[in-house]
């Protein structure tokens, strides 16, 4: 690897990075007040288990040689195990710089899943969940997609081969099928489809995560390429123009059905447009970049409804969303990739996203209810009313009163820190 | 007039408003609040520090109504409000001399 | 190109795209809260539409080959339709590179009117408006600075060339004179200069905005070298430099007048600053870039005054800030030139300056007035004064309530939200 | 210098440079409301005033031959007094590539001292106290641990090193004793440990801080190695997982101890465990990273409350954060570190830290003192009970009345914008 | 004494308070509020599902004044505040027993 | 019984809350308000436009109480809230007719 692309692919990994904070802000200005910190918490805890494990076993289960030989390709071996005998800086840079990319990636896919549960899990749970989840669902997926060996990657019919430039199976699709199964099981927020009240609860910190998610997106795309050149390019070009349309296309569709052009919509159309063009946008032109971003942009807007009319309740539609993205991208690139595009493309998409789809449907479903079952997924009742925020976390998101602490949130009574008082006993005695 | 104040929990304001349209009810006036009373906050933990927090939000809803349907009007929200538990608030009266409705200039109960 | 020049490029091109939102933000911090949202739209919608655009044509207008020859040099040919022929990755990556970063250009120019018009123009109008207006202005224009055969770029004097390194003329002068000449098509917002309520409603998301709009700036103005080298790491030096020093001077000027640094003023001064060096940091020393800071920050602090005495409504001073910040920065690099500096090179800067402002001027001026006897340019009164969000949008901005939709921004009565009852008939009929 | 070299450096100064108003969020979140705008200029400030200096001498300080020959090291010469001779944009693009790169910790290092002092002084002191710190303080010792000549950078034990690979003693452990020595001549803000409404206004506003703190720490830190190679891309990985594992120890913390994970201890672990690896993460394995993650987690959450049982105030926790978090890094990395790791190198890097710590304090304590006795150091009392945003900067935060200027923040009576009425003349006359 | 409370639309408060000052009123206490009545709210759109908001953001004033200032100065608020739209307010008085300025303890009509 | 309305200087709140609890008072609802008065405003400077900003925050209690205890109360709050600087407030009480804990349906004396 030259110095150009581990310059490329360094910071492309730190942009990366701050997607999942973007998610955070994106996810949680969704939220009602009361639970919005808990909604951050779900996001950026992920940074720390999925790093921790990345470095005990991630890294090598996902991207060490296939442990399972030819046609197997279910898992990596275990050759990286904490990292061991990869440190060989001056010969072997491109692993390290692998390494910290395609972190991140495993830290953004857990986190994807947060946002289908918003406002009524316990946290204990989800760090659980994460932990398992991206043991037992994302590291082998990313394997079999990204691994040396790994089964997807390795399909082939006719010559052609699987088209996942950055993510669109292991990442999105991946995710917002965990997500369905998970809320299969967690059930409903109390109050959904009849409360009044659960509408976002800062706008612009939605935008904020949007923006975020977008910038870092292009380190997510381009940077997949692992290399500085022109698939780079296009890819980053494409990213902005599906983008772009995506915004559009849920706004157009959002003006016909409900007359107004939404904030949330041109946010949420921007999310959607990246999601779809994530798998696809090396292997198409600038306008093909932007039939999938219109047909993404539309088709998400219009898929963030079923929830109401299934009944189930994925509170900030990653379902919607990054499924419905994810399929839109993975299939429509079937048709258009550049050269390689028909019918027998597409099939091979499709058996990539349903392997994909079934999998992950499975394992998570049965790990929800695991977990339901044994230390209980959800929050009762009563933190679900009052708000994760207190409960969980306790804190509160705001407190814009100028007697600090006054009303909306509460004030402090006791007006000597504990830690003053007794609580420093608890550590140092 | 009466003029009927209701300090009551957050997440009833929903029922409220149903008990109230039900009865009749088409107007009111709602503020944030936060109130300080039995219902003992709960701590806060910033950096090392906890803070007891005593004061937990509430909704404050202010009614004017004509003085014949006050106390049932009273019950009616407070029936809505109950949870059962601690801190589901207080509903006053007081007495209101002169109303007003800004539009018209309408006053008394047709201010209403 | 090589590697290093396209990571760096396509990185840039990146942070140059995060500064569409952090305008945004910057704008609609500034804003009271009613029509927050539709400002941040404002900004946003220029993603979707230039994104379109540039696909379609205005990659080829503004860098197609001259289509005039010489001496012509007004646009580009249409060659690049669709981006057509562009797509031999291995031996083209820097159209492909050069591309995805001027459409980032393409995309901040017209946000940056955006601010002028604030609070008081109908959302179609301004979508309308600004498809046109990168069409027929900004298009043509960035192709006289950057184009191939653009007469800006070919004008010589004694061997002198224009110096416009990064858009002082093509971005700043153009965005900043258009955005005059609509606001007097336009006229004042009800309250101008009486209301008492007309003060920025989050400065913190002010100084967030400015922030992001600082870092990617680094990238729109180190990255117009299109090469990783010396005058990149000399643009980028002297981008802090200015901006640093533009903060001071703002500073220096409001405590002296008003006896407080603000916030705003801190914000401002920076953006002025980064609009002043834009055309000129790649041919100024540090010293002259400080020079450069100092005098635009204190003059775009004594400018935004202007629209008080002269009675011209720019809401946000995008006349004040990147009017005038432009035409110091390029006119100032006349002097300041390294070796070229001198009064010859300063009369090829503002027949430059002068060229772009009266094209632009009047080309707008064309425009609102079509838009306005057409479609109407502007909101009704009842919509400004209930807020623009709310008409256009069906949104609000914040809702910190703990009942969810209490009281600062109204609450959901009909319990059911609607895409449950009758809304979907409308689609999946 | 090559070129992907250049690209690497410039993009990462870029993004330190995110990094001070990164800080700025981070730490005005944390504060009243009514100070915030206070603390975001406290931050912002820094920007301007090291820019300037820098240009004017700060860099040759800093980076200029050393100036007192062998053995001395204590500055550099004055030969780059205004960036002359470095101007060779094609022999000597390193230097300036450098010079920006290293701007950007000239700004962040004093900015980080400012959330000791939150909420109780001169905007006017502060800011003097920024420049001659920059100029007394933060340009020798950087000169003395990165400078051509500095003595930190030649001490030798055994052909060992000290080992402070992007900052541990030159910013972190410098600015920490630096803000313990100013508060302890500031003193503590009316109400603390009394006070119920300390606590913080904005806590997304904190997490967003930290997102981008945690971004650019991945220029500052991978970008500390001037070239973009395996140990850039071991830093950015180490960079992660220490940061991670911290998030994680001090959530650990928090839980046993106080029963929940905060979003403040969340952000607060995040930036600890970026403080340890910064002087660590190039000379430590991902275990070790993890090591120096879970530690510093967890000890700067036991050293937060120092504070309250010793009864300084030291109001944002820069000691409890940056100098144990800086120690910790810097000291654990002598055993850790690969191949040198022992207690010999341990004894350097104890050298290292102790001579920072000490120089540090009795100069920044004197510079204190003397601010203190001339200017005056501190707000008056009404100033800080009101809130510094008012009283310096004339502003106020938010504002979310529609009303405008209605409630919370109060709202303005003189109608006319007195820039309209008498203001103009003093500057135009 | 009275108390007059006044809730009105936000966009009024200017008018309202010249219409004061002119009146010789030179205090008042201020609050944000939402109202519920006639005027009905406009429709919200998140995400596919539309919610008829009916809180509008109203502005609520408390002044206390001499009761033979009161009637007069309902007059002035209704007619500052009227913009002949439906939700342009209520204003109504309550009677005070005693009033008192904390900072020099002042009671009855000096306390204003 | 008493409904006591006090308007504070925001820094005085934790000194009151400490005077009501030693009074024995052991409920209040609390809002955030702004006032108008001789406490003239501060001037905000945004981009060349100077504004007197002539609504100051204060926080707002409302304290039901006993009749008896009415007076008594409001010179403890007076006294906890005197800084003895203009703008400290003002403290005033009104006549209530009945009072409701919502949680149990208890009426006057027994809803406090
Ligand atoms: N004396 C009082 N005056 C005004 N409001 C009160 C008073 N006592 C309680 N409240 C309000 O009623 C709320 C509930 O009171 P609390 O004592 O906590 O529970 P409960 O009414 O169920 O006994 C408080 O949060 C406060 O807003
Ligand atoms: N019965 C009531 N009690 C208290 N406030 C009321 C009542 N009815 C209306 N209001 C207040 O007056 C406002 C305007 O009332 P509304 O019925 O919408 O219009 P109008 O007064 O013009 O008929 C409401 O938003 C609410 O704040
Ligand atoms: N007539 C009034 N009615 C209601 N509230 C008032 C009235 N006058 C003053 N206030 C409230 O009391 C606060 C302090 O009053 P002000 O006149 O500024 O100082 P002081 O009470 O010390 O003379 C005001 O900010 C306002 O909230």
């Amino acid at each position: 690897m030259e110095a150009a692309d581990i310059a490329f692919v360094v910071i492309c990994a730190a942009m990366v990075m701050l997607m999942t904070p973007g998610l955070a802000f994106f996810y949680g200005g969704m939220i009602r007040v009361k639970s919005a910190l808990n909604m951050l918490m779900m996001c950026f805890i992920t940074m720390g288990i999925s790093s921790v494990l990345w470095v005990l076993y991630g890294w090598s289960v996902a991207f060490g040689t296939d442990v399972n030989g030819e046609g197997g390709g279910l898992f990596g071996n275990f050759d990286f195990i904490g990292f061991q005998g990869m440190l060989d800086l001056d010969n072997t840079p491109e692993l390290l710089t692998i390494a910290v990319f395609q972190l991140m990636f495993a830290v953004l896919t857990p986190a994807l899943i947060s946002g289908a549960l918003a406002e009524r899990v316990k946290f204990s749970a989800w760090a659980l969940f994460v932990a398992v989840w991206v043991s037992i669902v994302y590291f082998p997926v990313a394997h079999w997609v990204w691994g040396e060996g790994g089964w997807i990657g390795g399909l082939e019919i006719d010559g052609r081969e699987v088209i996942d430039f950055a993510g669109g199976t292991a990442v999105h699709i991946n995710a917002g099928i965990a997500a369905l199964a998970a809320v299969l099981v967690i059930g409903k927020r109390i109050g959904f489809k009849k409360d009044s009240g659960m509408r976002p609860h800062n706008l612009p910190m939605v935008l904020l995560g949007a923006a975020l998610l977008w910038f870092g997106w292009f380190g997510f795309n381009a940077g997949s390429e692992l290399a500085a050149n022109g698939t780079a390019a296009l890819m980053a070009l494409n990213t902005m123009v599906a983008t772009g349309t995506a915004v559009l296309g849920w706004l157009i569709y959002e003006r016909l059905r409900y007359g107004a052009y939404t904030t949330l919509g041109a946010a949420s159309g921007a999310i959607g447009g990246l999601v779809a063009i994530t798998p696809a946008g090396a292997d198409v032109t600038p306008m093909g970049a932007m039939a999938i971003g219109l047909v993404s942009g539309a088709a998400c807007a219009w898929a963030v409804g079923l929830k109401y009319k299934l009944g189930y309740d994925d509170s900030l539609d990653v379902v919607g969303v990054h499924l419905v993205g994810g399929l839109i991208g993975t299939l429509m690139v079937g048709f258009l990739a550049i050269e390689v595009g028909g019918f027998a493309q597409f099939v091979l998409q499709a058996i990539a996203a349903g392997a994909v789809l079934v999998y992950s449907f499975v394992v998570t479903l049965l790990l929800a209810l695991a977990i339901k079952h044994t230390i209980g997924f959800r929050a009762d009742e009563d933190a679900e009313l009052t708000g994760l925020d207190q409960v969980y976390h306790a804190e509160s998101g705001y407190d814009f009163s100028q007697s600090g602490g006054g009303s909306a949130a509460g004030s402090a009574g006791d007006r000597i820190p504990a830690a003053t008082q007794t609580g420093d006993k608890k550590v140092d005695a | 007039m009466k003029l009927i104040t209701a300090v009551i929990k957050p997440h009833r304001m929903d029922e409220v408003k149903d008990a109230l349209q039900a009865f009749g009810v088409h107007g009111m006036t709602v503020t944030e609040a936060s109130g300080y009373g039995r219902q003992r906050g709960h701590t806060e933990v910033y950096r090392g520090a906890e803070y007891t927090v005593d004061l937990v939000p509430k909704t404050r809803l202010e009614i004017l109504v004509e003085d014949e349907d006050a106390e049932q009007l009273i019950d009616v929200i407070v029936k809505a409000a109950r949870t059962g538990k601690i801190g589901d608030g207080k509903v006053w009266s007081v007495p209101v001399e002169s109303a007003v409705r800004v539009r018209t200039g309408d006053r008394g109960p047709d201010a209403l």
